[in-house]
């Protein structure tokens, strides 16, 4: 029987106007970074429900990361900023709870930082994976 | 249940190259709600849209997928394939398996459990979607421009063209703004009031333009289509409808020394005044802190003299409240202080001058009648500094100055040298720079010309020291090209101070919910593409409220801000983005939130009457979103501590779904 | 051991329902046993002399009860409010839950509440009776003949122990006098957790939330969980309510729980006092409010109504959440 | 820029804090400086000379000793560039090689008069012997 | 009030009149200076690079006692004050404050002293009206330049004296003791400096440059704190009068003794 290499499940939640744009630009430009990493499209960081978070690690996913525009930068002026203080808390609150704070991360990446983008995946994929698989947050019934 | 139609894109071998897509098409088969699915070459051509139109009337399809490039490259194609075919359009999700999964995985079996799984995400929330219609609003049809500098002129002439009615509201007791103290405009040396007072008449005249001169803006309420304005017309003590304007109270008013802002100081003007002959409108207004009468109740001489029984010594300020459907900032700017840079001794020296005094100076009309004097003595001065740069471009900025370049400087100071050496050959003319920056059509050449044929002595260095000794400016400062130190022994200095937003167009933001820059200049919602509108709907920009512009620039951006809002006014209703947010009012709590979370302010709370279980009713606060408000980010849906708040588009639950499905 | 008397809040009661100030009174009132009252409603002088309870174990926070109790009745409602409640009391004002309009709040002082788990561990179970006498708590318990004598200071409750202020910030009438804010330790347990490997962390809440029935106590009792439909009661929030498959469900709930308060949570420790399972969830709420303090400023909720709560703001300076481990590291 | 400039123009960079990157040219330092005309190289020239590595003929004039300290252009920079500070970094860096010191105690008695206060000597000391 | 005082080397040789007029104003003034024990030189010049650490000692030691003490730290020459204030300021760079505590036994010193030059005790602890009251030989009528030079006011981001281009402290304090100041541009310029030690002609140029622009400006006389300065002015041959502005204070508190120059 063949060892499957173990790779981590990362979901990505891309801010509309920056981020998913970044990642785009990332594609354009051919810029590798694992499959591992799964977008999902949001039209702002400040949508992103600390739910999203727990629901993904529940079901599984390894690593989450939040990437919005750069502050000062929101397309809706504030959003990010908002993001800001509740990533800072809740991620907070995981590492009081035990949880690796390496599973979790917030990046500004512009629509212009494709190359931001690639590496911030890249790393974010390298630490989460270092760390092995999610067994403190996820949920038993749902492992595949 | 849905029935979900998935299309898989080569996009030629972009896709097809890395992503074995007839796998992926049928591993999508098989999802909850998929009754068809297929690939093709090119989805967004002629052919593969009919594809999908056809599918959709053979398969019966309520919901289509499509995964492909980024939905920032064909959402909008495939929506308007799926409104062809009957469907709503936000009845499309993409899957981004280009950008985002072909392009960047190098091997196929890698490259295709990737699209299939993000197929899956985006087939798992288009079983949660909903047909969204975006919601309507009416537009009043009357615009306001706030600022009566040329910016706002030329804005509130265009709008009126158009046959919209505009208000103009101005601070000042005339408009006409910074251009109306200015002598001759570069690089056509027009004298700027034989361009300037034409179009303020012809404000004057215009019957869809009415001016609230000596006026502010006091709030603003609602929304782009729908704003309610209330302006504070600040007492002028004068009946503008009575006045005629023939100044016999101005010449009769015994209080004469009151220092004249239109001429910066640089002379006195009495406590009933009109700023400058060709004012608009001309009526005379009263300085409350100088005049006698209101101070203390001794004089009322004007109104003795006044024939026409216009002045009113108990008028109070008046709020009016208008409707309008759009806003344009338009107020523009200001030198900064000089008492940070005293190395040039500005406060030390008379002679020291800032360039919008040398602009007085020089001007027919100003305090010497356009004779170039120094202020200290009337004498006439030999030799002339420029100094350019000053507090544009500070590093230091938090302090003193601004780290921007302020633009106008580098053609205005040319402008001022040339006009020295064209009137008054015998003076010498001396302009310190670090660049001289001459984009825009036929700037160079101007500048050159003040070079080549009226022989202005360039230097490329800085002024360090202005020292006032005995009659002279003593200025010490470097010549870079000759590396040496120059001592010029000069009679004025002028000095191009850096320019700043106005001081009022900080609350006056947030008053619009409008973001500015660091420097307080507005923040346009696109700086390439929509230079001339705020992101907050409705608003628009002109002049040099957005940032450093010359006259030709303000001018052509007070039209570009004009025909949006003609575009905005034009319609009847407008229609909203219908990604927005909404609150179940069953849930909603009241807290509000949302409220505070919101950059727009399209949340508004409402007593409602609810029916209870016990058949009882009980009335709580609940939570309502304007639609025609509402950009959609989301962030009172996070805020909400109950769930009340969701966002179309991108409901709590589809993105859990997402969620689901690629932890699946 | 409380200063001030039941009778003087009988009689202060009865009184504003004579002159009719109010309608109604909102009190405690003797449950199963003698530690474990109840609030309720009273709407005349008898009913007060009656069943009014003013001891020890009076912790209950009403301030939450007015969301409900201003919406039925027409007239005024009487509520007694220990400073700890009038923090809440200002935040469900803030969030506009209740109308002041309906209320007379009574500022009452207090010494500290007892916990009857302090008191069980000192006397044992098969308590049947429990006076206050002076500083002391007289115990008569089913299996001995004479009563113990505990002394209150020993068995007061942890949010009392560090009980962060003796002062009311509303009423409209206080009784008794007014105390001071006060500077007390009530991070030190959060503390002590911060500065252990994450690992122990993980084990301490793994083993304190595996305990979790999910009785919803602490939602139902929290002042600041007044949604009109919770979240985990919402079929559509993906997150309801089901049977828990493992201790992950818990913790989902507790964090979201702890989130959805955050900023709002005035620490009155409410939601510890009633976990059957005794699972120290102050805790998670003090980490929210002791990082709020850190990184935005020192912050109390309710300490006025219309406060702009510290999650609904922001400033353009605030850290990032990749900045708030660097500092904790370089401060330990 | 060789290996041996290209250190010393960082340790010089690193020595005063000052990043002459953010020069813009414009000349204020020297426009400002009391003592441009004892100078061969003005403080500008500093700046733009350790930006390109140009170090050695700095390093050999003696500008470096004309310097007054009087951090007029370190005020009046429109860019904080600090230009004193390099001026500085540079003189140490020569100063501090050996037997490069720029004053030494035998030549203080012959500059001195009655009046010359202790702190002129402690001063020029400091700036001109390590 | 107490306060720690740091006189330095040339107040206690060439220039005793600052020194003495200091503390005999300070006592009419209610200010007692308690001078630092065994202070040391407070290093001369101030060097702005990052890796001198041993020229900081002496100043971090008399920051140290004041701190210890709790009361301001009080200078009067220019140059101790510049030395010790841009000390001061470089101490609160922890990674500096490091190098420099090795050297300093057992308690770390954080840069937290206050440092005050005289004329700033005068303008914000003592409070310029209430010199006025104590004047009784107020100077009406003299025309006085006040000389700043460079060290008290720059660098203005170290410094914070004053608006290092529009200084007002020295003229508040003329218009306090009842003289008329005299604004001339280069009061804020330099002297010369110790380049008077080696190069005295390029000295006297620069000094020339001072008291000429003063004297046009119609200065009768020209009141310094900094010894140096004085030295420069004077050897350089001043017209003007050059007074320490102690002395003209004590001589307007009347408390200056009869010339015994």
């Amino acid at each position: 029987m063949q060892i499957k290499e173990y790779k981590p499940l990362i979901v990505a939640f891309c801010c509309n106007w920056c981020s998913y744009a970044g990642a785009d630009l990332a594609g354009n430009n051919r810029l590798n970074y694992p499959a591992e990493v799964k977008i999902i499209r949001v039209p702002c960081s400040c949508r992103v429900n600390p739910m999203f978070i727990l629901r993904a690690f529940q079901r599984g996913a390894d690593g989450v990361i939040i990437c919005g525009c750069h502050p000062g930068d929101c397309h809706y002026t504030s959003g990010n900023y908002y993001t800001r203080r509740r990533m800072a808390l809740l991620f907070s609150m995981l590492d009081f709870l035990g949880i690796e704070r390496e599973r979790t991360r917030v990046e500004w990446v512009s629509a212009a930082e494709g190359a931001k983008f690639a590496t911030t995946m890249n790393d974010f994929v390298e630490k989460v994976a270092s760390l092995g698989e999610n067994k403190r947050l996820e949920d038993l019934r749902c492992k595949r | 249940m849905q029935r979900i139609g998935v299309f898989v894109c080569w996009c030629g071998s972009n896709i097809a190259a890395t992503v074995d897509v007839q796998a992926v098409a049928q591993a999508l088969k098989n999802e909850p709600g998929v009754v068809f699915s297929t690939d093709y070459q090119y989805m967004c051509s002629q052919a593969g849209q009919d594809m999908i139109k056809e599918a959709v009337a053979e398969h019966n399809l309520t919901g289509i997928v499509v995964c492909s490039c980024s939905p920032r490259m064909h959402e909008a194609t495939f929506r308007k394939t799926a409104a062809a075919a009957g469907l709503n359009p936000y009845m499309v999700e993409i899957a981004n398996i280009r950008e985002q999964c072909s392009w960047v995985h190098k091997d196929i079996p890698t490259g295709t459990e990737k699209a299939i799984i993000l197929g899956k995400a985006a087939v798992a929330k288009v079983n949660l979607n909903t047909p969204l219609t975006p919601g309507e609003s009416p537009v009043t049809k009357r615009a306001l421009v706030i600022g009566g500098g040329i910016a706002g002129i030329q804005t509130a002439l265009d709008i009126a063209d158009a046959g919209f009615p505009v208000d103009i509201v101005e601070t000042k007791p005339t408009i006409g703004g910074k251009m109306a103290q200015l002598d001759k405009t570069f690089p056509t040396l027009d004298c700027a009031a034989c361009i300037l007072t034409p179009k303020m008449v012809d404000v004057a005249q215009n019957d869809k333009i009415r001016i609230f001169s000596y006026s502010e803006v006091e709030e603003v309420s609602g929304f782009v289509g729908n704003f309610d304005v209330k302006i504070k017309k600040r007492a002028r003590y004068v009946k503008e409808d009575l006045c005629t304007g023939c100044g016999a109270c101005v010449e009769k008013c015994p209080m004469k020394k009151v220092p004249n802002e239109f001429n910066l100081g640089m002379d006195n003007r009495p406590a009933i005044y009109i700023p400058f002959a060709q004012a608009v409108p001309k009526v005379a207004t009263i300085d409350p802190n100088a005049c006698n009468m209101l101070k203390n109740g001794k004089c009322g001489l004007c109104a003795r003299v006044c024939t026409a029984g216009a002045i009113d010594y108990t008028q109070k300020d008046e709020i009016i409240e208008e409707k309008y459907g759009a806003i344009v900032v338009a107020t523009g700017f200001n030198p900064i202080s000089m008492d940070k840079f005293d190395e040039f001794a500005y406060s030390q020296s008379k002679d020291v001058i800032t360039s919008l005094e040398f602009e007085r100076l020089t001007n027919a009309a100003g305090p010497t009648a356009g004779k170039l004097v120094r202020p200290s003595d009337g004498e006439h001065p030999h030799t002339i500094v420029f100094v350019q740069c000053v507090g544009s471009r500070c590093e230091n900025c938090a302090e003193k100055g601004k780290e921007y370049c302020s633009k106008i400087c580098c053609m205005y100071t040319a402008k001022h040298a040339m006009l020295v050496r064209d009137k008054y050959p015998d003076i010498e003319t001396y302009v310190f720079y670090i660049d001289v920056r001459t984009p825009g059509k036929n700037f160079d050449e101007f500048y050159r010309r003040a070079v080549e044929e009226y022989g202005v002595k360039y230097v490329k260095g800085m002024v360090g020291k202005v020292s006032p000794e005995g009659k002279k400016l003593k200025v010490q400062a470097s010549d870079l090209l000759n590396n040496k130190q120059l001592n010029i022994d000069a009679d004025l200095v002028v000095l191009a101070a850096a320019i700043e937003p106005d001081k009022s167009a900080r609350p006056l933001a947030t008053m619009l919910t409008a973001s500015m820059d660091t420097n307080d200049f507005f923040t346009e919602a696109h700086p390439k593409l929509r230079p001339v509108e705020s992101p907050t709907a409705g608003v628009f920009l002109s002049g040099a409220c957005q940032g450093p512009k010359d006259i030709p620039e303000t001018v052509s951006q007070a039209g570009a801000a004009a025909s949006k809002v003609i575009g905005l006014l034009a319609k009847d209703k407008l229609t909203g983005n219908p990604c927005i947010a909404s609150s179940d009012e069953n849930m909603c709590n009241g807290c509000s939130s949302c409220e505070r979370v919101c950059p727009y302010g399209a949340i508004t709370y409402v007593d409602k009457e609810f029916r209870m279980p016990d058949r009882t009713t009980k009335v709580r606060r609940v939570a309502q979103v304007n639609p025609a408000v509402c950009q959609g980010c989301g962030a009172c849906t996070v805020a909400c501590p109950s769930g009340a708040m969701d966002l179309r588009g991108f409901a709590s639950n589809q993105i859990i779904a997402e969620v689901d499905a690629i932890c699946k | 051991m409380q200063k001030i008397t039941l009778e003087s809040l009988v009689e202060k009661a009865v009184s504003l329902l004579e002159n009719g100030t109010v309608t109604s009174v909102l009190g405690w009132k003797k449950g199963e046993f003698d530690y474990d009252i109840t609030p309720a409603v009273f709407e005349s002088a008898d009913e007060l002399k009656k069943d009014f309870v003013w001891n020890d174990f009076c912790g209950a926070n009403f301030s939450k009860y007015l969301v409900s109790k201003t919406c039925k009745s027409e007239g005024k409602i009487l509520v007694f409010l220990k400073p700890c409640d009038t923090y809440s009391f200002n935040q469900l004002l803030t969030e506009h839950r209740f109308d002041r309009e309906k209320v007379y709040a009574v500022g009452i002082p207090c010494e500290g509440m007892a916990d009857i788990n302090k008191v069980k561990e000192v006397v044992g179970d098969g308590i049947s009776k429990i006076e206050s006498n002076g500083d002391d708590l007289v115990v008569t318990t089913i299996y001995e003949d004479a009563p113990v004598k505990v002394t209150c200071k020993d068995v007061l409750a942890e949010r009392c122990v560090n009980c962060k202020s003796k002062r009311h910030v509303a009423y409209d009438e206080l009784l008794g006098e007014e105390g001071e804010v006060i500077a007390s330790e009530r991070f030190d347990e959060v503390e002590r957790l911060e500065k252990m490997t994450p690992e122990e962390r993980f084990a301490f809440w793994q083993n304190e939330l595996s305990k979790c029935i999910r009785c919803n106590a602490c939602r139902d009792v929290c002042p600041a969980c007044t949604c009109e439909k919770c979240v985990f009661d919402n079929p559509n929030s993906g997150v309801e309510n089901k049977a828990a498959s493992n201790s992950f469900e818990e913790k989902m709930f507790h964090i979201i729980r702890a989130f959805h308060v955050a900023g709002r949570c005035t620490d009155c420790g409410e939601c510890s006092r009633v976990c059957p399972q005794n699972i120290p969830l102050h805790l998670l709420n003090r980490k929210f409010i002791k990082d709020i303090n850190e990184f935005y400023g020192e912050y109390q909720a309710g300490a006025e109504v219309g406060l702009r709560a510290p999650l609904v703001d922001y400033t353009l300076e605030d850290l990032e959440p990749g900045e708030v481990f660097d500092r904790r590291d370089n401060n330990a | 820029m060789n290996n041996k400039m290209q250190n010393l123009r960082d340790e010089i960079i690193l020595r005063s804090g000052v990043n002459p990157s953010k020069c813009m040219a414009c000349g204020k330092c020297s426009a400002t400086c009391p003592a441009y005309n004892e100078m061969e190289y003005h403080p500008h020239q500093f700046v733009s000379m350790v930006k390109s590595g140009d170090i050695e003929p700095l390093l050999a004039s003696d500008s470096l000793y004309k310097c007054l300290t009087c951090f007029a252009c370190v005020d009046r920079c429109p860019r904080g560039v600090e230009p004193a500070k390099l001026v500085e970094a540079v003189r140490l860096a020569a100063i501090r090689q050996q037997g490069a010191n720029h004053l030494k105690p035998d030549m203080v008695p012959d500059m001195l008069d009655d009046d010359m206060p202790q702190q002129a000597i402690v001063s020029a000391f400091r700036k001109y012997t390590k | 009030m107490k306060a720690s005082y740091f006189p330095g080397c040339t107040l206690k040789n060439k220039a005793t009149h600052l020194d003495i007029y200091a503390r005999k104003c300070a006592d009419v003034l209610g200010v007692t200076l308690e001078e630092i024990e065994e202070w040391q030189c407070c290093g001369g010049v101030f060097t702005t690079s990052k890796d001198e650490v041993a020229t900081k000692l002496s100043s971090v030691r008399a920051l140290k006692e004041a701190k210890a003490k709790n009361q301001p730290l009080i200078t009067v020459c220019s140059a101790c004050h510049n030395v010790i204030k841009q000390t001061n300021h470089a101490m609160e760079d922890t990674q500096f404050a490091d190098k420099v505590n090795r050297y300093m036994g057992e308690d770390a010193y954080d840069g937290s002293a206050t440092v005050y030059h005289y004329l700033e005790m005068l303008r914000d602890l003592v409070g310029f009206d209430k010199i006025k009251e104590k004047v009784v030989n107020p100077l009406t009528g003299k025309k006085i330049g006040a000389y700043y030079g460079c060290l008290l006011l720059r660098p203005n981001k170290v410094m914070q004296m004053d608006d290092p281009e529009n200084p007002q402290i020295m003229e508040d304090f003329i218009r306090a003791i009842g003289a008329e100041p005299v604004v001339y541009a280069y009061r804020n310029e330099c002297c010369g400096g110790y380049i008077a030690m080696e190069d005295p002609q390029s000295a006297k140029k620069k000094s020339n440059r001072v008291t000429e622009c003063a004297q046009i400006a119609g200065a009768e006389m020209i009141v310094t704190a900094c010894p140096l300065c004085k030295y420069n002015l004077v050897k350089n041959g001043s017209e003007l009068p050059v007074i320490y502005f102690t002395e003209l204070l004590a001589e307007a508190l009347g408390v200056k003794e009869v010339s015994n120059e």
